[in-house]
């Protein structure tokens, strides 16, 4: 048994994940060389995607790696090092006391939630059984095909719309 | 394996992410910060989606909206900071406060 | 599984016709802009603005016309939503014609033409959205495309950073509503608002604090999105860095757009378990009318000065909704709603009306600034009377929609025994007296600077300051119009 | 005629429009013109009206639906009742003299036609506000009459004591219409109507009828306490307990309007305003508005003997601490504001110990003589170019007209038989003393002396003595004459129109039975009253009447010590016993409105800015701070929604 749940595979694989997240993501706030920060990106990010997986749901943390660890670590890596001054520092960090009345904000936050959390009793089945039928892929696809239709064409102009838009924001004057 | 550490992990990012987003000065990490949050609620979707009252697809199908949305917020987020940083040559939050009072 | 019914046209146009028209006008102005060389772009907002009058067309076309609400297409089609999108798609043709009349395409290229479409496309599927996930999705849709929006003057540091703030603050805000609703989803099971009414009824009972937290989340990230005090920090800053039409944009169309989500959200989710939680949404519609007059006192730059205003009128849209819940019965809500909507109109003219006079004035003066107003009425009679009444109505006073508007959510907070909320309103409302005398003596009072030319206003300019000016008039002399238009619509069913 | 009596106020609308239109392009006289000849057709057609109502009693109101509420209809509409009949007349009565003598007063004025504009867009708005049948209406007319005065004020805007009196005016009348808005909303839920004749009889009336109907406050109190038609009560209030508040939420708009204690200090800066503004609206009509208003709402007062009391009380304690104020004051424009206020008092009181004939009776009476004091004291410092009483002086001699004008006004005002002033305030006074409230009588009789010696205190030092500014002080022009003349002959005459032995207000306002309390006739109180003002006049007289009096009575007592030995020691008694203290008195209220009750007002509007400030350098620019404040937000949120969930 390991913190009141049995040992099994999946637990462990859970803590493991568990740990890199965090690890990664305090990481990244204590951390001010690029490379670094990049690495624990990429950590919290596969992380996630490594919960997906475990979740049973591979497409999605298919997904995650592709579209977050992969794509958009690489744009924020590029983006750093563009607006980069000269060294490979970061620049300094923000007041002591802002930090610390954020941190204090973020505990009592976190603190609430895993009360709440931990106190809610839960009516569902904790199967350990697969709960899907049929592979997520198919699963997904006809759920975006048909109950998600509208939100699914919705998501198109989004795309369109921050597309468009980012490059009418950044490109040089005409 | 229980619903509530699934949950706790995600709180936990949730505010690790809350937590980048009002600290930190560069202003990308900001911007990955948010991404964070954004992921810590596709945990809770995904974890709902596994264990829920009755287990469903539909969390994951959220999980992939929130993806595709995050990756077109942080498409306009760097083409305002890209803008940004070419006025001020800065990408520190503490240098977006032409504006106050 | 069993046969998949997919979701047929007719059944998307039944559901989403206004949407429809919308999108495809955005997405053949967007062509448009491309294909045209630049010295005929000018038309592009004029085929905005005409895509947007037919989606206020098909709109009205469909009130009182009530289709079912359609679980394959996730919208619900009833006269809240035709109602709201009404208001969306009138402010936002309004809108358009403001931008066209400003006229300076260094502030504002004509890029905006499409992007006022997609983020408006997402405003109407906020109100009908029956689905977490289409609703979230519109969301998201109104708040990328507004960022966008707000940093569009190219070359300006206040827009970009203005751009930076909103996109921030707005991602936290939309990463509290999801975070919210994640639990929604997980404690009923599904996306659909109606079954998940339904299913929650018994989670109540077993898990009541989890669903708390989601409420607390969800009204936080929609506070944050329609700045409700304590969330409303930003709106200064972004409303001054913004263009002047988008500033309007986010003042009236996102307002209207998030109130109606919150207003869908909390009666169909979290409708079950009114009493015990209702109180705080008086508490923040009261604690958001004073600190929004209050700020606005302060304030010299005139465009500040409206938002700290538009906080405190979001306050006064939230008081017949707050004082509803607390006795809840269905006739009560209703009326709550038509007090919220009569208001909401009258505050979209009334807000744009004076958003277009000080288009113009800043575009005269280059200044934002109060005593940029100076001896307005002698430079130009018509501009001055009109802000003149503007701010008369945002203040209360008889005569304009902005009086019918406090008086009927007055009424509504008394009938359901909120007199506080009523007193709240009416104080803060004398306070806005103050700030908005300001203004007035600056136009009337003082002397104007050497410049004494007359201001000039363009046509279309001219066009919405009538507009809304006849507008808020005849909502103040004439309710009766739209109050039976109110009267005879069904919300919900 | 009664038919027309929308015509009334919408001829001024009408010439409101067309200055509005060509205002600018008309010369002086044209515009004069236009606004006069409109009201006086107001004036010709009130008369008419209220010649008819003599005859054939009140009309039932003409209403038209507004807004529908559910079930509930709001209708605008007007009707005329003995009541307003009366006050359409005096209204424009009053307002077509001011607007001519304004002719004469601001020749010359740049914005001459927005002056008038202004002054017709005003009496549109009184005359609305007083011939309105419902509530929600007559609210909307008691605002915009609120905007009218904030523009007239305020009209020399350049100078900056008048901008900051007309702000001052409009905000501390707002405080009191909160009241009046709440009230009304209150009663529109009580009685699911804001029709004057439904909220007091419970059904609109079909048949003429007057609030001055058959013992209406009876009807009312019958209709509110047990009324078939009455629905359940707001907040579950007892019947009794509604009334009351009501009452008294309404009361609190009238206080604001009618610069009742506490919200009286807008009134005397509001004098910052031409002349002819304060004569209109700041004697005859807008002031006179709140006493209307409780004479209007009068059902609901009979009905609740607390809120009549707190009326009495209020009028009682405003009439006595104004005039005491008046004593001292050197603004010639702040003494007859004062006692504008200590009038209002009187009123209040009468209404409020139910003398409903007395209070409306001294309300006209009032506004011919206050009207008439505000415009000799323009005339006055039109022709003097000052305010201040001790620069003036002997202009008897210079300025006959003006001068037998202004006594006319001052004896009306101090009670002196067969002057105006002397019949409605002893009616006033003998009500207060035959219901019993001997205090209150004690008070007003006080007041009355006060009165009495601070105008007439003005009088000698304007008129008395020789001339101390280097001026050629002369009277105004025929504009200012004739409206001097009429008003001097009503302060003089319109006593009579209500007299012990010929009562015709008192049968008009009651011709379908009696209303309120109307006391009997006391010859001895009425001696008591001329005698009290007489002595009033008296001590003025000897304190100012004769300026060289106290050297002269130096030099005497040199070699006639054991002469003037009486009456100098006399003169020492007198002042130390009688005028020190009272002048004490009199600086120490002054010192106490001017600082304190005036400060405490400014003490608010400070904090609120103060606070508007803070907010405003609250937002420093760092969008991560405003992230900050959020995520406390939602910390504190979450504690709540975790505590209503029973976890924490």
């Amino acid at each position: 048994m390991f913190f009141g749940m049995p040992l099994t595979g999946q637990t462990v694989s859970f803590f493991l994940l568990a740990l890199l997240i965090i690890a990664s993501g305090v990481m990244l706030m204590t951390l001010t060389k690029v490379m670094h920060m990049a690495v624990a990106l990429a950590g919290v990010f596969l992380g996630v995607a490594g919960i997906f997986i475990l979740l049973g749901a591979d497409f999605v943390g298919m997904a995650q790696i592709l579209v977050y660890a992969g794509a958009i670590t690489i744009l924020m890596v590029f983006a750093l090092m563009l607006t980069q001054k000269g060294d490979d520092t970061e620049s300094p960090e923000a007041s002591t006391g802002r930090s610390l009345l954020t941190l204090l904000g973020v505990v009592v936050f976190t603190g609430i939630m895993l009360l709440v959390l931990r106190g809610t009793t839960w009516p569902y089945s904790q199967s350990a059984v697969d709960p899907y039928t049929q592979p997520t892929v198919v699963l997904i696809a006809q759920s975006l095909y048909h109950t998600y239709t509208i939100p699914f064409e919705l998501l198109s102009l989004i795309l369109t719309a921050a597309l468009v838009g980012s490059v009418v924001i950044a490109r040089k004057e005409d | 394996m229980a619903l509530q550490p699934f949950l706790a992990l995600g709180a936990i990012l949730f505010a690790i992410g809350a937590y980048g987003a009002l600290t930190k000065r560069n202003l990308i990490i900001v911007l990955i910060s948010l991404e964070m949050m954004l992921n810590a609620a596709n945990i809770n979707l995904v974890a709902f989606s596994h264990f829920g009252k009755t287990p469903h697809v539909a969390g994951q199908v959220f999980a992939l909206f929130i993806i595709a949305l995050g990756a077109a917020e942080v498409a306009v987020g760097l083409g305002i900071l890209l803008a940004f940083f070419r006025m001020r040559n800065s990408a520190d939050v503490k240098d977006a406060s032409a504006m106050k009072w | 599984m069993t046969a998949q019914t997919f979701i047929t046209f007719t059944d998307v146009w039944r559901a989403l016709g206004p949407e429809v028209v919308l999108a495809a006008t955005a997405f053949i102005v967007m062509i448009v802009e491309f294909l045209v060389p630049p010295r005929t772009r000018h038309i592009t907002p004029w085929l905005s603005l005409a895509g947007t009058v037919a989606a206020g067309v098909v709109t009205a076309l469909q009130l009182h016309v009530f289709y079912a609400t359609l679980q394959t297409a996730s919208v619900a089609v009833d006269d809240f939503s035709n109602i709201f999108m009404l208001i969306i798609l009138l402010s936002c043709a309004l809108i358009i014609l403001l931008a066209i009349g400003a006229s300076r395409k260094a502030e504002l290229p004509f890029e905006y033409s499409y992007m006022i479409l997609f983020a408006t496309v997402g405003a109407l599927v906020l109100t009908a959205a029956n689905d977490l996930v289409t609703l979230y999705v519109g969301l998201e849709l109104l708040s990328i495309s507004s960022y966008v929006l707000v940093a569009m003057h190219r070359g300006s540091l206040r827009s970009a950073e203005g751009g930076l703030k909103y996109l921030i603050i707005g991602s936290i805000g939309s990463a509290l509503i999801l975070y919210g609703l994640s639990f929604v989803y997980g404690l009923a099971g599904t996306t659909q608002l109606l079954s998940i009414a339904s299913s929650l009824q018994s989670a109540w009972v077993t898990t009541p604090a989890l669903l708390y937290v989601a409420l607390v989340l969800v009204a936080a990230g929609v506070g944050v999105k329609m700045s409700v005090a304590p969330f409303h920090q930003w709106t200064a800053d972004v409303y001054e860095g913004a263009p002047t039409p988008v500033t309007a944009y986010l003042a009236v169309v996102s307002k209207a757009a998030v109130l109606a989500l919150l207003i869908r959200v909390l009666l169909t989710v979290f409708g079950q378990q009114t009493p015990e939680w209702w109180p705080l949404i008086g508490w923040m519609a009261a604690i958001t009318m004073v600190i929004g007059n209050v700020g606005a006192l302060a304030q010299r730059n005139v465009k500040r000065l409206l938002a700290f205003s538009s906080i405190g009128q979001v306050g006064y849209l939230l008081v017949p909704f707050a004082a509803a819940g607390v006795t809840p019965s269905a006739s009560g809500v209703y009326q709550g709603l038509s007090a919220s909507v009569y208001y909401l109109v009258a505050y979209a003219l009334m807000t744009i009306g004076g958003f277009a006079v000080l288009q113009v004035v800043q575009a005269a003066r280059a200044s934002e600034e109060i005593d940029a107003f100076s001896g307005l009425y002698k430079r130009s009679p018509w501009l001055a009377a009109s802000m003149l009444v503007f701010l008369l109505s945002l203040a209360g006073m008889p005569l304009t929609g902005g009086f019918v508007g406090k008086f009927l959510i007055f009424l509504t907070a008394f009938n359901d025994g909120q007199f506080w909320l009523g007193v709240i309103l009416f104080a803060t409302s004398a306070v806005a007296f103050y700030y908005y005398f300001a203004i007035v003596r600056a136009m009337f009072t003082r002397q104007p600077p050497d410049d004494q030319t007359a201001v000039k206003a363009t046509p279309a300019m001219n066009t919405v300051i009538a507009v809304c000016l006849a507008g808020t008039l005849l909502l103040g002399v004439l309710p009766s119009p739209l109050m039976s238009l109110l009267g005879g619509l069904h919300w919900f069913s | 005629m009664t038919g027309l009596a929308w015509l009334v106020p919408v001829l001024p609308l009408a010439a409101y429009v067309l200055l509005l239109i060509g205002g600018r392009r008309l010369a002086e006289g044209a515009v004069t013109s236009i606004a006069v000849l409109a009201v006086a057709a107001s004036f010709v057609i009130s008369l008419a009206i209220m010649i008819q109502v003599a005859l054939h009693g009140p009309q039932p109101a003409v209403t038209f639906p507004w807004l529908v509420l559910g079930s509930a209809t709001i209708s605008f509409g007007f009707e005329v009742t003995s009541l307003n009949a009366m006050m359409l007349v005096m209204v424009s009565f009053v307002s077509a003299l001011v607007l001519l003598f304004s002719r004469g007063y601001m020749r010359g004025d740049a914005r001459f036609a927005r002056f008038y504009q202004y002054l017709s867009l005003f009496v549109f708005a009184m005359l609305g506000l007083v011939i309105t049948s419902n509530l929600l209406e007559f609210y909307i007319f008691w605002e915009l009459v609120g905007v009218c005065s904030y523009l007239l004020v305020g009209f020399w805007y350049f100078k900056p004591e008048a901008a900051a009196a007309a702000k001052k005016a409009f905000i501390v009348t707002r405080i009191g219409d909160v009241g009046l808005f709440v009230g009304m909303i209150l009663l529109y839920l009580g009685f699911h109507t804001m029709n004057f004749d439904t909220i007091f009889y419970g059904q609109a009336v079909s048949s003429p009828y007057t609030m001055a109907h058959g013992a209406p406050a009876l009807l009312f109190a019958a209709h509110a306490l047990t009324g078939p038609g009455i629905h359940a009560l707001p907040y579950g209030l007892a019947p009794a307990a509604f009334v009351t508040l009501t009452a008294l939420l309404v009361f609190v708009g009238a206080v604001g309007k009618s610069a009742q204690f506490p919200l009286h200090v807008w009134l005397p800066d509001a004098m910052e305003g031409p002349t002819p503004v304060s004569a209109l609206i700041h004697a005859a009509t807008m002031v006179a508005a709140g006493v209307y208003l409780v004479a209007r709402m009068f059902p609901l007062f009979q009905a609740s003997p607390a809120a009549s009391d707190v009326v009495a009380i209020v009028g009682g304690f405003t009439a006595i601490l104004a005039a005491l104020i008046g004593l001292t004051q050197h603004d010639i424009k702040r003494v007859i504001a004062y006692s504008t206020v200590s009038q209002l008092g009187y009123m209040m009181l009468a209404l409020g110990v139910g003398a409903y004939v007395s209070g409306i009776f001294h309300l006209m009476t009032h506004a011919f003589f206050k009207a008439l004091l505000f415009l000799t004291a323009g005339s006055v410092i039109h022709a003097v170019e000052t305010q201040d009483l001790f620069e003036m002086g002997g202009l008897r001699k210079l300025m006959p007209l003006t001068n037998a004008a202004f006594l006319a006004g001052a004896l009306a005002l101090s009670g002196i038989p067969p002057f105006a002033g002397f019949w409605s305030k002893d009616e006033i006074l003998s009500a207060a003393f035959s219901s019993g409230n001997y205090v209150l009588y004690a008070v007003g009789l006080i007041a009355a002396f006060c009165t009495a010696f601070y105008i007439f205190r003005v009088y000698f030092l304007t008129f008395g003595g020789e001339y101390k500014g280097d001026r050629h002080p002369h009277e105004g022009g025929l504009a200012m004459t004739i409206p001097l003349t009429a008003l001097a002959v009503m302060a003089t005459v319109a006593g009579f129109f209500n007299t012990p032995w010929a009562p015709w207000i008192a049968n008009f306002l009651q011709d379908r039975g009696a209303v309120g309390y109307d006391p009997a006739v006391n010859w001895g109180l009425m001696v008591v009253s001329a005698v009290v003002g007489l002595a009033g006049i008296g001590l003025a007289y000897y304190a100012y009447g004769a300026p060289g009096r106290a050297q002269r009575m130096a030099q005497k007592s040199g070699f006639l010590y054991t002469l003037s030995f009486n009456k100098f020691y006399f003169d020492e008694l007198y002042d130390r016993i009688v005028t020190r203290p009272i002048r004490a008195i009199a600086e120490a209220l002054g010192f106490v409105d001017r600082w304190i009750i005036d400060g405490l007002v400014r003490l608010v509007s400070g904090g609120v800015y103060t606070g508007g400030a803070g907010l405003r350098y609250g937002n420093t620019g760092q969008i991560q701070t405003y992230g900050l404040v959020t995520l406390f937000g939602v910390a504190v949120l979450l504690i709540i929604a975790a505590g209503i969930g029973g976890v924490l």
